[in-house]
Order: structure tokens, then C-alpha cells, then sequence
């Protein structure tokens, strides 16, 4: 096939696949690289590319609560900042919330590994934690603490002094210890 | 009859009853019924060969079906000729009737099974919502124990993963390696060859942590005077050796 | 502010809260209940049905990768069935096994003759039918439904919301249509 013929045919499923990546995205709740969906799509980088700048534009309509964001490259999608104080209404009277499993579990990898990077986090976890650290970092159980002097300069993160409150942790050499002793206990 | 039942899996003597009816291609409501159940008693036979075990509702229908056979024989009943009442004495009535209910609800199934096929969808889970006007934050669901038994699990199922890649991956400085195990390592290594470069044994190590852990564990196996370590020249290459 | 003026405001903010709308749905996860919108939105209950109804519509525009599925009058967006392939390649359905056949055709007499015994599904189906009851119960697909008062008051089962919501069936109603259709064209 020739390239004027093949650009017309990908242009004509350009539509397909931004319902695939729709649903792609909504599904999967972290981010995906351009990367991700060019190998699940079947279809080049650059075609991706240009149907995400088309998504991102049209998603700015009105009639739409949604919007794609994106950053390194990855895509995510989000509610509009504008609506925040409706989907505020959403949450139940008692304010107290819970925390996702990913949240919880990268907390503990934090806890214990600090100062760690998101990459590390992530090959322990298996998964993406991007959200999780986003999450962590906004309730202020986690901060930013320097960078790792390796390829990269990746972003170290550690938990905070507020998270040492919430447990009741003297400081952070007890969390350790105290792992420890469940472990044995559960070995038992 | 020399048919050749080919044995499939029935949901029930009613699901084998429509499966006969069908390969004989005759009507549900006029069923050859002396054809039929020697159909039905033959595939229970052939169930019964394969010792697979056979539930008695199977065994109840066959019964069903003889008696119905057997007064179907009987002379019919000294009627005014009146056909209709003739068709309510039907001995097959009641089971057709049972056979129609239930291939209404077999189909529906069916149905329900093309359509729970393609209506593959997913869900999103709820976004966790912030509520800013709190200075303080409480959480429902972590207390210390859970972030201990969520950092337990994560650990095992990362190190499940990483023994099934057999992969030393990058960056990652915890505990992965034990001095026994390394320990073991070098054992296995004398034993295969008796003598080996000081060097080679942290050629394959992927971090500080693992030479250290390495160096450690030789200590350890020199104490134990389970090797030797010979240098032969000042600076020269150290040779490690196994004493068995 | 009179009626006619209110009316006009309203119609005209149709756009806006249809993304405010898509915006709590996303931001839920969960169904959402015609009242619950209505009370978030500040709108009466007529007006979020209409809005409803042409957001479901605007939605299955093949650019769109989620739809709104409706059921029991409650909302939630999902992923379209037809691009189900393609999420699966990114996500394990969670507890996505088929049903066998017995739990089927089980579900389907449930379906249709609700609320209804054990004792009287197994009379239909000619076999015991309590391993496909457990199945079904522990899938959520159906529920007990209070005690049929006749000797030995035997449980009662009915479909539950996961089931409509499993098949995409907006309601109950729905499912004698079905069955008939069916039937007529067996007959042919």
C-alpha cells in the first residue's frame, strides 16, 4: 500500500480508536504512556500523538466533565478542576475517607524504604503508583525529599512529620522494628 | 438401534430429552415415545460403561418415560370419538408440557449467554475525594497494622515475581540478600570447581549490597574454616578454595 | 423569577450540567441515583432524566469510549462493550469467570418467574439446582427475597441491580419482551 493510501485509511479509523483510548483510559485509572497505547492500538507513536492532541482539544468542550491531562508523555484522565465543588458534594457526610489499597500499600513501601523512588516504588509494587503518590502527597503523609544522584536525578520520597503524628511513631526507626516483630509473629 | 451417542454434558434429564428430541427431528408435542426412551435408556447405558455416575432425577425420568411407554400400550379408553378428550389423555401430556417450560428457559439462557459474552465492560473505581476544609486528615481504613500487613503483602508478591524472573532488578537496596544463602552459594560453586578467583565471585552481583552481603558470607565460611583463602603474591589474585 | 423566564435559564444551563454530570459520575465510580443528582445539582428530578436521556444518546458517537448505562434508574459510565477486547488487554476483569450453564440457566428462570423457590426452580429445570444458587448468590446476581409463606417457608430468590446491570438491561421489564421475542421466533 502506498503512504498517501495508508494515511487516508488510518485517518478514517482515527475516531475508532478515540473511543478505544476513551476507554482505555478510563478503565485502567493510572496513567498510560504513549508507548502503552501504541502497542495496544496497533498503531504507530506519532498516530497516537496526533489523535491524543485532537482528544485533549475536544474534551475542552462544555458539555464535558472530563479532560484528558497530561504529563511525561502519559495520559490520565481527570474530572475538570471547574466542577471540584460538585464532586465535593459527592463525598459522604463524615469526613473521614478512605485510602485506596495503591495509596496504602506505597505508603508502606515509603515507610519502610524511604527515601525511595517512584521507579522503585514501582518495581516493588509491580504497578504504577503515580496516583498513589499523587494521593499520599496531597493528604501530606509524603514528601518530596531531594533527588537521586543516578541516570535521570529521579525525585526521593519520604513520609512526613504528619505522618509520624497520625501513627504516633517517635520517629521512624520504630516502624522498622515493629514490621519486624509482625513478620515473625505471622510466621509462627 | 446401533446408535453412536456421543456423550455430552446435559444439564439434566429434561436438557437429554430435548437433545434426543432434536436429533430425531420430530415434533415435541407428538413425541415417538417407545423411539425416544429406548434413546434415553441407551445413553444412560453408555454413561453407566464410562462409570460415570449417573443422578437419579436421570433415573427417574427413564422410569417417567417406560410408564408412559407402557400405557401408551394399553388399549385407549371407550371414548364418544371425541378427539380432543382423546388428546387430554395423553400420557405424554404432562412431560410435554414440562419440555416446553423448559426449553422456553434454555433458550433464554442461551440468550443471556451471547449477551453476558459480548458486554465485556468495565468499571471505574471512585476517585478519592479531598475535602480541603479538614486541616486534619483521618483515615477510616489505615492504622499501623494495616500499613504493616499491606507492606508484607506487597514484599511477598514482589518477591514471588522477582523469583519467578530469576532477574535482580535495579535500584532496589533492601534486604534481598541473605548471608546464608549466599553461603550456600559459594559451597556450590567449590564444589563444581575447588579453586576459584577471589574475583569472580562478585562478578554477577548487581549492587554494594550484594558484595557486601558476599564478602560477609565468605568471612563467615572461613571462620567456619569451611574454606580457604590463599594469596599467593602481595597484590596477586586471591584464590578462593573449598576444603572438602 | 417567573416561570417562563426559570424555564429558559434552565434549558440554557442544560450543557453546563451535563458536564458537571459527567464529572460526578466519573468522579463516583459507583451508580448514581437520579434523587442524588437532582439534590447535587440543585435541579428537579425531570430535568436530570431529560439531561439523562440525551447524554446516553450523545454518548454512543463512535469517537466515545464510555457510555452511560442505566439501570433501575440509577446511572453509571462503563466501558462500551464493543471496545471490551481492547480494556482487556490492560485490565483483568475482576470475578469476570462465564457462568457455567446450570448457573444460567438458573438465572434465567429466576429472571423470569421472581421472586421464586429453589424447590420450584429445580421442578423447571428437572434437576437440583444449589450449586448454582450459591454461584449466583455469591456473585451478587441474585439475593434472597424475604420466605414464601407455605409449609416449611422456603427462601425466596429475585435478581439484583448487579444483574441488570451484568446483562445491560435498564430494567425488569425489559426481560419478558426478551423471553417472548424469543419464543415467537423459535415457533417460525
Amino acid at each position: 500500500m502506498d503512504n498517501f493510501l495508508r494515511e487516508l485509511e488510518l485517518l478514517n479509523d482515527d475516531d475508532r480508536f478515540k473511543g478505544i483510548i476513551e476507554a482505555l483510559l478510563f478503565a485502567s485509572g493510572d496513567p498510560l504512556s504513549i508507548k502503552e497505547l501504541s502497542s495496544i492500538l496497533g498503531i504507530g507513536e506519532k498516530q497516537v500523538r496526533r489523535i491524543m492532541d485532537q482528544m485533549i482539544e475536544e474534551y475542552n468542550k462544555d458539555t464535558r466533565g472530563i479532560c484528558v491531562i497530561e504529563f511525561n508523555n502519559k495520559f490520565q484522565l481527570s474530572t475538570k478542576p471547574e466542577y471540584g465543588n460538585y464532586v465535593k458534594k459527592l463525598v459522604k457526610p463524615d469526613n473521614k475517607q478512605n485510602l485506596s489499597n495503591a495509596a496504602i500499600e506505597t505508603l508502606s513501601i515509603i515507610a519502610y524504604k524511604q527515601p525511595i523512588t517512584k521507579a522503585e516504588i514501582d518495581e516493588i509494587r509491580g504497578v504504577r503508583s503515580d496516583r498513589a503518590i499523587t494521593t499520599l502527597l496531597e493528604k501530606g503523609l509524603i514528601r518530596e525529599a531531594g533527588r537521586k544522584e543516578t541516570t535521570g536525578r529521579p525525585i526521593l520520597y519520604c513520609t512526613t512529620d504528619e505522618f509520624l503524628k497520625y501513627f504516633g511513631f517517635k520517629n521512624l526507626e520504630e516502624l522498622p522494628e515493629l514490621i519486624e516483630f509482625n513478620m515473625e509473629f505471622e510466621e509462627e | 438401534m446401533g446408535i453412536n451417542i456421543k456423550l455430552e454434558i446435559f444439564e439434566g434429564p429434561l436438557d437429554l430429552l430435548l437433545h434426543l428430541i432434536k436429533k430425531a427431528e420430530v415434533d415435541i408435542y407428538d413425541i415417538p415415545i417407545a423411539e425416544i426412551t429406548d434413546q434415553y435408556i441407551t445413553y444412560l447405558r453408555a454413561m453407566e460403561d464410562l462409570d460415570l455416575e449417573i443422578a437419579s432425577e436421570f433415573l427417574i425420568m427413564a422410569a417417567t418415560l417406560l410408564e408412559i411407554k407402557s400405557r401408551m400400550l394399553l388399549p385407549k379408553a371407550k371414548t364418544e370419538g371425541d378427539k380432543e378428550a382423546s388428546a387430554e389423555e395423553d400420557p405424554r401430556e404432562e412431560l410435554v408440557r414440562k419440555l416446553v417450560e423448559y426449553k422456553k428457559y434454555k433458550e433464554f439462557a442461551y440468550q443471556l449467554k451471547s449477551i453476558e459474552e459480548n458486554n465485556v465492560i468495565f468499571f471505574k473505581s471512585p476517585d478519592i475525594i479531598d475535602d480541603i476544609d479538614n486541616s486534619e486528615v483521618f483515615f477510616k481504613n489505615i492504622t499501623l497494622e494495616n500499613l504493616m500487613v499491606a507492606f508484607k503483602k506487597v514484599i511477598r508478591a514482589y518477591e514471588n515475581r522477582y523469583n519467578d524472573r530469576g532477574k535482580i532488578p535495579e535500584n532496589i537496596d533492601h534486604d534481598e540478600f541473605k548471608i546464608e544463602d549466599k553461603m550456600d552459594e559459594i559451597r556450590m560453586l567449590l564444589k563444581e570447581k575447588r579453586r576459584i578467583s577471589f574475583n569472580r565471585f562478585f562478578e554477577r552481583a548487581s549492587n554494594k549490597i550484594e558484595i557486601i552481603v558476599i564478602f560477609l558470607a565468605m568471612l563467615e565460611l572461613i571462620k567456619l574454616k569451611e574454606i580457604n583463602a590463599i594469596q599467593y603474591e602481595s597484590f596477586g589474585d586471591i584464590i578462593i578454595e573449598g576444603q572438602g
